[in-house]
C-alpha cells in the first residue's frame, strides 16, 4: 500500500531536482522559472498527500493557494523575463552577471 | 474520502490511448520501408519554403504580444480555479461566500479594466 | 459489463479489467470510425453549400472516400524533416491524439453509460482539452520551420484565449447543476423548463451562454471561421506543414475527435446529452445514445454550416472577440446566474 | 457577526486595497498621472497608518478570519513602521523616476499592494495567510525591482530577485508543507502545541526549511547572495523601499513565526538565528569592503543590520523582541536616510552618480549633504551618540540579559569591521580631494527627508526614545 | 555666585555645543572668536567650579541628575579627580584654538565646531555618574577626532584616521558589553553605586579585561600603542595636544573611575599583566623616541612612556602611587601639549617636523629657546617642574609594590632624560645648518600668550603641588580604601617608620591625616 512516506520521496525529489535546476542550470532562465514551478509542485504533492492523510481539508485549500499564487509568480516571472530579453537579446544563464561584486 | 477506484478507467484510457497512438504514429513507419515507399532526399527533408532555402532561423523572435496573452491567461484561468469549489458549495457558504467570490471577481474586473486600458488586450 | 464477464468464470478483478479494456475500445475503435464517416459527410455537407457533389468515387456515393485516404496515409512515407527535433516531431501528433480520445472517458453516452463516473468529469474534461495545446505548439517547435511554428504560436494564444471564457461559462453551468459530475449535469437539465423541456439552452438566463460556448468551442477546436492555425493563404498548412503519412492523419483525427467532442459537450451541457429533448413518457423508448448521438450530429450539422458560410475572421478580430467581448460577458453571467440563484433560493 | 468583527479589524488593510483599486483605474485612464497618483496614495498610507495607530494606541488584541491573522500590538506596531517607510519611499521617487522616464502611475500602486501583502504578513497567525501576503509582498517587489524598463540592470535585478525570491518562497512553502504534515495544522497556535511535545525529523526539517525561506526574504548570511545585486540594479528608490519596508515585515513575521509557532522548540531554532546573526554580521561587514558602488555598500549594510537585529531573536525574551524592533525603527530611518543622499548624487547633466568617486570630496561642495550622509554612516556603524547606537544598545542589552555573552562579544567586536567601511564614506567625502562631479539638488523634497531623517539620526532621536520604549514593549508582549 | 546651585556642569556642556553648531554656519573670520569666546567663557567656569568645589564636602559634587532619554539618565557630578581633569580640559581648549588660529586655513568653521565638539565630550566623560551617559560620551570623541585628523591631518592623515578610529572602537565596545552585564547585575547604572557594588570575582576578570581592552587602547598602552605615534603626527598642532593632553587621560581616569574600584580584586591579579606591560613600554618606547628623526613621532613615543609611567602608578593600589599617577597625568597633559605645541611654532614657519632641519634656533630664537627648555625639563621630570612630583610619587608608590618595576620603570625616565635632551640639543644647540631654520622668527605674542600660561601651570605644580593634590587627596583615600581588600603584599618589605623621623614625607604625603579624616 502507498504510504506517506511515498509521497514524501517524491515530493522530496521533485523539490531537490527543483533545487539543483535553479543552481547547475547554466542554459537558459526559463529552465529555472520552470524549476521554481517544480518545486512549488512538490509542496503541492506534500501538502495534498498531508491532507488526504490527516484527513483534513487545510492541505488542498492552501495547495490551492500555492497554485494560484504559483501561477501569478510565473505570469509576473515571464513578464520579467521579457523586459530582460529584450534588453540584452539573450536569456543565457552565464549571461546574467551584468552585476558582479 | 472520495471514491478513486473511479480514475482506475482513465489510466487505462490512457494507456490504450497511447499504444493506439504510437502505433499510428509508428507503424507506417515500418510499413514505408517495407513497401519500399521510404526514400528520405535532402529537399524531402528540408524545412518547408517556397522552393527556396529559408532566409532566417526559424525560431525567430516572435511578438510580445503572445506573451502577454499567455501571462494574462494564467491570471484568468487562474481565478476559476477558485470559482469551482464556490460553484459546487455556494449551498453551504451562502450570501457571505458569495459576497466574498463577487468582491474577489469585482477585483478581478478592475485588473481586467487595466488590463484593457493600457492596451494589453489590443491586439493590432 | 464486469458480471457479465463473471459469469464467463473469471475472477472479479479480470472480469472488471477486461469490461474496462472492453468498454475503452468500445470508444476509442468506434469513435476513430465516426471520425472518418464524419469527414465524409461534413465534405458532403460543403459540397452542398457550394452546390457541388462532393466525394462521389470510392464506395456508393463516395461513402469510403476517407478510408481510402487513411490508406493512402498509411502506405506514405513518413517524412522527419532533418532540421526538426526528432523526438517531439513524433511525440506531438500521439499527444494530440491520446488527448482527444482520453476526454470521452467521462462522457455519459446514456444514464449510467460512462466508463468513469468520477465526480469531477468536467473539470477532467476541461484540463484535458487543456492539454491539446501542447501537441500543437511541441509539433510547431519540434518542425523547426517557420510556418508551423507561427502557426503554434497562433494555435497556443487562440486557444488559451477561448479557455478562459469556457471557464467562466462552465461555472455558470455548473452552478446551476450543482455538481461536477458529467451525467449529474444532464441529469439536472430534466424537466427544466416549464417542468418538461429537458436542455439548459431554452433557460433564457443560459441561452446567450449556449451561443457563446458554441462559438468557444469552434475557436477552441480552431475550426472555421476561427482556423488561423492553417489559414492556408498566410501559413501554408499551420502547424502540420511538415507531417506526413499518419503522424499528419493523426492530427486530423484527433481534430475530429476533439469536434466530435465539442458537438457532445454542446449537447451534454446545454441541450440535454442523452435526454430526449422534453420529458415526455414515449420518447424515453428511444435509447439514450439515439438522443445523445442525434444531438451532436445536430451539432456537427452547425459546425458544418458555420465552416461552410461563415468568412475567415483576422487574428485581432479573433483575440479581440475572445477577450473583449466573451470574457467580459462570461464573467458577467458568473455574476449574474450565481446572484439569480441565489436571490430565488435555489440552494436552500 | 464573526464576519463584520473581522473586517474592522483589518481595516488598514481594506482602506489599501480599495485605495490600490482606485488608483489602478486612475492609472489606467490617466497614465501620466504618476505623481497625483503617488500622494493620493501616501494619503492612502497615512490613513492606513492613522487606523493602525489608533488600533495600537487602544492596545487592541483580538484575532481576524477564524485565526488567520490577528490585529495586535505587534502587528500595527510593525505596520506602522511598514507604511511610513513606504510613503517615504513613494515621497522621495517621483524626480528619479522621471529621469529614467518610469514615472509611470503602477509605481505607486504596486507599492501599495505589496504594503497590504507587508500587512497580512506581519498580522498572519496560519502558513496560508503567511504565504499569501509574503507572495504579495514579493511579487510587487519583483516588478519595482524591473520597474525601469530601459535600465538593463534594473531588469537583471527583477530577474534574479524573482529567481531567488522563488527558490526562498518554494523553500518557505516546502517547509510550510512539512509542519502542516507533521504537526496537523497549519494555525501557528495549534504548531506550537504540538511542539510543545516531542519533536520528530520532519518537524525539524520543516522549522529549518521555513527559518531558510524566512533567512532569504530578510537578506540574512548564508541567503544574502541576491541582495547586492538587487540593490545595486534596482531603481535607487525602490532600493530604498526594499532595504525598509519588507525588512521590517520579513522579520516582524519571522519573529512571530519563532515564537508563536516554534517557541517551545528554543533549543531547535536558536541555534540557527544565532548562526545566521553571526554569519550576517560578519559577511554583511567584511563582503562591503571592497564595493566601490553605494548601493551595493549599502545592501551589505542591510545585511549587517539584519544580523544585529537577529540578535535580539536570538534571545526569545520579550526584552530581546522590544529591543529588535528598536532597532527596526532606528534601521528604517537609518537606511531610507542613507539612500536619500544616495538620490541628491546628480551630477551636472541630471544623471545619478552612486560610485564612491562621485561622492570623493563632496563636503567642500555639499557640506550639507555630506554632513547628513555622515550622519547615517556613523549611525549605521553604531557610534554614539548618534541614534543608530540605541539600537546597537537596546539588542545586545537583551542579548546580555539574557545570557548570550559570547555572541554579544562576537557580534559587537565584528560591529567594528562593519564600522571600516562606513568610515570609508566619511572619508572619500571628507578627507578627499573634491571630484566635483556632484551638482546641487534642485529635489526639495529630498533635501527636506533628508533633513528630517538626519535630524531623526542624530542625538535629537533620542527624544524618541521614551515613546518607542513604551510601544515596542507593549508591541513585544503581544507575542508572548 | 553660587556655583552649586545651578547646573554648572550642563551649562559647560551646553556652551561648547551650541557654540560648536554656531561655528558650522559661520565664516571663518567669525568662527575663531565664536569658538575663543566659547573656550573662554568655560574656562571661566571652569575656574568657578573649582573655586566653589569644597575639598571636605561631600564626594559627589555639583551633581545633577535627570531621567532624559529612558534608561539613559542625564546624571552629572564631579569629584577631586573630576575636578582636575575638566580643569586640564577646559585650560588646554583656548590654548588649541588660539594654537589654530592661523595654520588652520581650510574648513575653519567645521575645525572649530569639531574642537568645540571634543570640549563638550571631554568635559562630559569627567562629568558623567552614568554607566551609559559615560560610554556615549566616551565613545562620541571619535567621531570629532577622526575628522580632525582625516581632514586636517598631515601626509598619512587617511591611515592614521582609520587606526585611531578602529582600535579604538574595537576597545570601547567589549566595554559596552561589560557595561551592559554590570547594568544588569546590578540594576543600576549610576556610576556612585556601582563604585559600591561587590562583583562576583570570577565576573570580575572578565569585566576588567573588557575595561581594560578599553582604556589600554585609548591611555595607550603597549602594545595596542601603535595608533598614537601615527595620529600624533598626522594630526595638526591643536589636534596634537588635545590627543596627549587631554583624551590620553580617559584612559586613566577610567582605570581609575571603573576598574580599579569596582574590580578590585581582579585588578590585583593583573598587577603583573599591567606592570609587564608597563615595563615593557616604558624602555621599548623610550628606545624608539631615541631614534626618531621626527619631532612629534618622538614627543608621541614619549607620551606612550609616561602614560606607562601612569598604569605602574595607579596598580600600585596605594595612595601615593595613585595620587602620583593623576599628578603624572596633569602634568603630561600640560607638557606634552605644550611640546606639541613647541613644535607647532616651528613647523608653521618651516613646514617639517626633521629635527635634521633645525638646530642652533636658541641663536635666532632665544625666547622660544628657553620656553623649550622649560617644558623639555618638565618632560623629563626636573624637580621644581611638574614631571617631577608626579613621577616621583608614582615610582615611590610603586616600590611598595615591586622593586623590580620600579626599577626598570625609573630606568624609563632616565631614557627619557636622554632623548629629550638629545632632541632639545639638536634644535637648540649645535651649528646653524640650515639657513631657513636660522632665520625663523622668535615667536610672536600670540604665540607666547599660548604658551607662558602652561609654563606658569607647570612651574606651579613643580613647586607647590599641593593646590592639585587637595582636591584629590580625599578621593584617592576613598578609592584606596575601597580596594585595600585586595591589595598586593609588596616585595620592597618597608619597615614601619617613626612618624617623627620621616617627617619630610609629611609634606608631600600627609597620608595619616587624610585617612583619619576620612573615616
Amino acid at each position: 500500500m502507498i504510504g506517506i512516506e511515498h509521497y514524501l520521496v517524491v515530493s522530496s525529489i521533485l523539490f531537490v531536482m527543483g533545487v539543483l535546476g535553479i543552481f547547475l542550470n547554466r542554459k537558459n532562465v526559463i529552465i529555472i522559472l520552470m524549476a521554481i514551478e517544480l518545486i512549488l509542485l512538490a509542496v503541492n504533492i506534500n501538502l495534498v498527500a498531508f491532507s488526504v492523510f490527516l484527513g483534513d481539508l487545510t492541505g488542498q485549500i492552501f495547495a490551492m493557494f500555492v497554485l494560484t499564487v504559483a501561477a501569478g509568480e510565473a505570469a509576473i516571472g515571464l513578464a520579467i523575463l521579457v523586459i530582460y530579453f529584450r534588453g540584452r537579446g539573450t536569456i543565457a544563464v552565464d549571461d546574467v552577471n551584468r552585476m558582479k561584486g | 474520502m472520495t471514491d478513486l477506484s473511479q480514475y482506475l478507467p482513465i489510466l487505462l484510457f490512457l494507456v490504450v490511448a497511447l499504444a493506439l497512438s504510437s502505433a499510428f504514429v509508428f507503424l507506417p513507419m515500418g510499413v514505408s520501408r517495407l513497401t519500399g515507399t521510404y526514400k528520405p532526399t535532402e529537399a524531402k527533408l528540408a524545412e518547408y519554403e517556397c522552393g527556396f532555402p529559408a532566409f532566417e532561423d526559424s525560431r525567430s523572435q516572435f511578438d510580445v504580444r503572445f506573451y502577454l496573452v499567455a501571462i494574462l491567461f494564467i491570471i484568468f484561468d487562474l481565478e476559476a480555479a477558485f470559482l469551482f469549489p464556490w460553484a459546487v458549495s455556494l449551498g453551504e457558504t451562502g450570501w457571505i461566500g458569495w459576497g466574498t467570490m463577487m468582491l474577489f471577481l469585482f477585483e478581478l474586473v478592475i485588473g481586467f479594466i487595466y488590463a484593457w486600458k493600457v492596451g494589453a488586450l489590443e491586439w493590432e | 459489463m464486469t458480471s457479465f464477464f463473471q459469469s464467463l468464470g473469471m475472477s472479479y478483478e479480470a472480469a472488471w479489467f477486461t469490461a474496462t479494456i472492453a468498454g475503452i475500445l468500445l470508444i476509442a475503435l468506434p469513435l476513430m470510425l465516426a471520425v472518418a464517416l464524419i469527414i465524409y459527410a461534413e465534405r458532403k455537407l460543403w459540397a452542398a453549400f457550394a452546390l457541388r457533389r462532393g466525394p462521389n468515387v470510392v464506395g456508393p456515393f463516395g461513402v469510403l472516400q476517407s478510408f481510402a485516404d487513411g490508406l493512402k496515409v498509411f502506405l506514405q512515407e513518413t517524412i522527419i524533416p532533418s532540421a526538426s527535433n526528432r523526438g517531439l516531431f513524433l511525440i506531438a501528433p500521439i499527444i494530440t491524439f491520446t488527448v482527444a480520445l482520453m476526454a470521452w472517458a467521462v462522457i455519459p453516452f446514456a444514464d449510467g453509460v460512462v466508463l468513469s463516473n468520477i465526480n469531477v468529469g468536467l473539470l477532467y474534461i476541461l484540463a484535458i482539452s487543456s492539454l491539446g495545446v501542447y501537441g500543437v505548439v511541441i509539433a510547431g517547435w519540434a518542425s523547426n520551420s517557420k510556418y508551423p511554428f507561427y502557426s503554434a504560436m497562433r494555435a497556443a494564444a487562440q486557444m488559451i484565449s477561448y479557455e478562459v471564457s469556457i471557464g467562466f461559462i462552465l461555472i455558470c453551468i455548473v452552478l446551476w447543476a450543482g455538481t461536477f459530475n458529467v451525467g449529474g449535469i444532464v441529469e439536472g437539465q430534466r424537466s427544466h423548463i416549464f417542468g418538461f423541456i429537458n436542455a439548459y439552452a431554452f433557460n433564457p438566463l443560459l441561452f446567450p451562454i449556449a451561443i457563446m460556448f458554441l462559438i468557444s468551442s469552434m475557436a477552441e477546436t480552431a475550426r472555421a471561421p476561427f482556423d488561423l492555425t492553417e489559414a492556408e493563404s498566410e501559413l501554408v498548412a499551420g502547424y502540420q506543414t511538415e507531417y506526413s503519412s499518419m503522424a499528419f492523419a493523426l492530427f486530423w483525427l484527433g481534430e475530429y475527435a476533439n469536434v466530435l467532442l465539442m458537438c457532445a459537450l454542446n449537447a451534454i451541457l446545454f441541450w440535454g446529452g442523452y435526454l430526449p429533448p422534453v420529458d415526455w413518457a414515449p420518447l424515453y423508448a428511444v435509447p439514450g445514445i439515439i438522443w445523445f448521438f442525434a444531438k451532436i450530429l445536430l451539432m456537427f450539422f452547425v459546425f458544418a454550416w458555420v465552416k461552410a458560410t461563415v468568412p475567415r475572421y483576422r487574428y485581432d478580430q479573433l483575440m479581440r472577440l475572445g477577450w473583449k467581448v466573451f470574457l467580459p460577458i462570461s464573467l458577467f453571467w458568473v455574476f449574474l446566474v450565481s446572484g439569480y440563484l441565489m436571490f430565488t433560493g435555489h440552494f436552500a | 457577526m464573526e464576519l463584520n468583527a473581522s473586517l474592522s479589524l483589518v481595516r488598514p488593510e481594506i482602506i489599501l486595497s480599495f485605495s490600490a483599486l482606485a488608483l489602478l483605474l486612475l492609472a489606467a485612464w490617466k497614465d501620466q498621472a504618476g505623481r497625483l497618483i503617488s500622494i493620493l496614495a501616501v494619503a492612502a498610507l497615512g490613513a492606513a497608518a492613522a487606523f493602525t495607530a489608533s488600533a495600537l494606541g487602544s492596545g487592541a488584541s483580538a484575532p481576524a478570519f477564524d485565526g488567520l491573522m490577528v490585529n495586535d500590538a505587534f502587528g500595527n506596531f510593525s505596520k506602522l513602521l511598514i507604511y511610513i517607510a513606504a510613503a517615504v519611499s513613494l515621497t522621495i521617487a517621483p524626480r528619479f523616476l522621471e529621469k529614467a522616464g518610469a514615472m509611470r502611475a503602477e509605481y505607486p500602486v504596486l507599492i501599495v499592494l505589496s504594503c497590504i501583502g507587508m500587512g497580512i504578513m506581519v498580522s498572519a497567525t496560519d502558513l496560508i495567510s503567511l504565504y499569501i501576503g509574503l507572495e504579495l509582498q514579493s511579487l510587487s517587489a519583483y516588478v519595482l525591482a524591473s520597474f525601469v524598463r530601459s535600465d538593463g540592470r534594473s531588469a537583471e535585478a527583477g530577474l534574479k530577485y524573482f529567481v531567488l525570491g522563488g527558490l526562498a518562497s518554494g523553500m518557505l512553502l516546502f517547509g510550510a508543507s512539512l509542519v502542516y504534515g507533521f504537526a496537523g495544522s497549519t494555525s501557528f497556535a495549534a504548531i506550537g502545541l504540538a511542539m510543545d511535545k516531542e519533536v520528530g525529523l520532519g518537524l525539524i526539517f520543516g522549522i529549518v526549511f521555513i527559518l531558510s525561506g524566512l533567512a532569504f526574504k530578510i537578506s540574512a548570511a548564508p541567503f544574502h547572495m541576491w541582495t547586492p545585486d538587487v540593490y545595486e540594479g534596482a531603481p535607487t528608490p525602490v532600493t530604498a523601499f526594499f532595504a525598509s519596508a519588507p525588512k521590517v515585515a520579513a522579520i516582524a513575521l519571522l519573529m512571530r513565526v519563532v515564537l508563536e509557532a516554534f517557541g517551545s522548540q528554543v533549543l531547535v531554532w536558536q541555534q540557527i538565528i544565532i548562526a545566521v546573526a553571526l554569519m550576517s554580521i560578519i559577511i554583511g561587514a567584511v563582503g562591503a569592503i571592497g564595493q566601490q558602488n553605494l548601493k551595493r555598500l549599502m545592501a551589505y549594510s542591510s545585511i549587517n543590520n539584519v544580523g544585529f537585529i537577529l540578535i535580539g531573536l536570538a534571545t526569545g525574551t520579550e526584552q530581546g523582541i522590544a529591543a529588535m524592533l528598536v532597532y527596526l525603527t532606528i534601521y528604517v530611518a537609518m537606511t531610507l536616510g542613507g539612500f536619500v543622499c544616495l538620490m541628491q548624487l546628480k551630477d551636472k547633466d541630471g544623471n545619478y552618480r552612486e560610485e564612491f568617486a562621485d561622492i570623493a570630496g563632496l563636503s567642500k561642495t555639499r557640506p550639507a549633504l555630506a554632513a547628513a550622509f555622515a550622519i547615517f554612516m556613523f549611525s549605521l556603524a553604531g557610534i554614539p551618540p548618534l541614534f543608530g547606537f540605541w539600537g546597537k544598545l537596546v539588542v545586545f542589552n537583551a542579548a546580555v540579559a539574557a545570557g548570550l555573552l559570547p555572541l554579544a562579544v562576537i557580534g559587537i567586536a565584528a560591529s567594528v569591521i562593519g564600522a571600516f567601511y562606513y568610515l570609508k564614506v566619511v572619508k572619500v567625502m571628507y578627507f578627499d580631494d573634491a571630484a566635483d562631479v556632484i551638482a546641487d539638488s534642485d529635489d526639495k523634497v529630498l533635501v527636506w527627508t533628508g533633513g528630517i531623517l538626519a535630524a531623526a539620526n542624530s542625538p535629537l532621536g533620542y527624544f524618541a526614545i521614551p515613546v518607542l520604549g513604551v510601544w515596542t514593549a507593549v508591541a513585544a508582549k503581544a507575542l508572548f | 555666585m553660587n556655583a552649586a546651585d545651578m547646573p554648572v556642569l550642563s551649562i559647560m556642556l551646553a556652551i561648547p555645543m551650541v557654540a560648536a553648531v554656531l561655528c558650522l554656519f559661520v565664516r571663518a573670520e567669525l568662527a575663531r572668536p565664536i569658538a575663543l569666546g566659547a573656550t573662554l567663557a568655560n574656562l571661566i567656569l571652569g575656574v568657578v567650579l573649582w573655586i566653589s568645589y569644597d575639598p571636605a564636602g561631600a564626594q559627589w559634587q555639583f551633581t545633577e541628575s535627570a531621567q532624559l532619554f529612558g534608561p539613559i539618565g542625564w546624571k552629572l557630578g564631579i569629584d577631586g579627580i573630576s575636578l582636575t581633569l575638566i580643569m586640564l580640559s577646559v585650560f588646554l581648549m583656548p590654548i588649541c584654538i588660539g594654537a589654530s588660529w592661523n595654520s588652520i586655513q581650510k574648513r575653519v568653521g567645521e575645525y572649530m565646531a569639531a574642537f568645540l565638539l571634543m570640549e563638550t565630550l571631554m568635559i562630559g566623560v569627567f562629568a558623567a555618574q552614568d554607566l551609559l551617559l559615560f560610554y556615549i560620551f566616551f565613545e562620541a570623541g571619535l567621531i570629532p577626532m577622526y575628522l580632525i585628523i582625516g581632514i586636517w591631518g598631515g601626509q598619512d592623515r587617511i591611515y592614521a584616521s582609520y587606526k585611531f578610529f578602529l582600535y579604538t572602537l574595537l576597545g570601547s565596545v567589549v566595554m559596552l558589553i561589560a557595561m551592559l552585564w554590570m547594568i544588569q547585575f546590578a540594576g543600576t547604572a549610576d556610576i556612585p553605586t556601582l563604585l559600591n557594588t561587590d562583583f562576583p570575582v570570577q565576573a570580575q576578570t572578565l569585566l576588567w579585561l573588557a575595561f581594560f581592552a578599553s582604556f589600554a587602547v585609548k591611555m595607550p598602552m603597549w602594545p595596542v600603542h601603535t595608533w598614537l605615534p601615527d595620529a600624533h603626527v598626522q594630526a595638526p598642532t591643536a589636534g596634537s595636544v588635545i590627543l596627549a593632553g587631554v583624551l590620553l587621560k580617559m584612559g586613566g581616569y577610567g582605570f581609575l573611575r571603573f576598574s580599579l574600584p569596582m574590580f578590585p580584586e581582579a585588578s590585583a591579579n593583573f598587577i603583573p599583566l599591567v606592570f609587564g606591560l608597563s615595563m615593557v613600554a616604558v624602555v621599548y618606547t623610550s628606545l624608539v623616541a631615541l631614534v626618531q628623526q621626527d619631532m612629534k613621532k618622538l614627543i608621541a613615543y614619549s607620551s606612550v612612556a609616561h602614560m606607562a609611567i601612569v598604569t605602574v602608578g595607579l596598580f600600585t593600589f596605594n595612595q601615593q602611587g595613585i595620587e602620583g599617577a593623576i599628578i603624572v597625568m596633569l602634568s603630561h597633559g600640560l607638557v606634552s601639549g605644550a611640546l606639541f605645541l613647541c613644535v607647532g611654532v616651528i613647523y608653521d614657519r618651516l613646514h617639517t617636523r626633521e629635527i635634521s632641519r633645525y638646530g642652533g634656533i636658541s641663536v635666532n630664537m632665544p625666547k622660544y629657546a628657553l620656553l623649550l627648555m622649560l617644558f623639555t625639563m618638565a618632560s623629563v621630570g626636573l624637580p621644581g617642574t611638574s614631571g617631577f612630583v608626579g613621577e616621583f610619587l608614582s615610582l615611590a608608590g610603586a616600590y611598595k609594590v615591586s622593586t623590580w618595576a620600579t626599577l626598570i620603570a625609573t630606568t624609563g625616565i632616565i631614557l627619557g632624560a636622554g632623548y629629550m635632551l638629545y632632541l632639545y640639543r639638536r634644535i637648540a644647540f649645535g651649528p646653524q645648518a640650515n639657513a631657513d631654520a636660522a632665520a625663523m622668527q622668535d615667536i610672536d605674542g600670540r604665540e607666547m600668550w599660548l604658551l607662558a600660561p602652561i609654563a606658569v601651570v607647570v612651574l606651579w605644580m613643580g613647586v607647590y603641588p599641593e593646590t592639585f593634590l587637595a582636591p584629590i587627596r580625599r578621593d584617592v583615600a576613598t578609592i584606596v580604601e575601597r580596594i585595600e581588600r585586595a591589595a598586593p603584599a609588596g616585595d620592597s618589605k618597608l619597615m614601619a617608620v617613626d612618624p617623627t623621623t620621616a617627617r619630610f614625607r609629611v609634606a608631600h604625603e600627609p597620608k595619616k591625616d587624610v585617612a583619619e579624616g576620612s573615616h
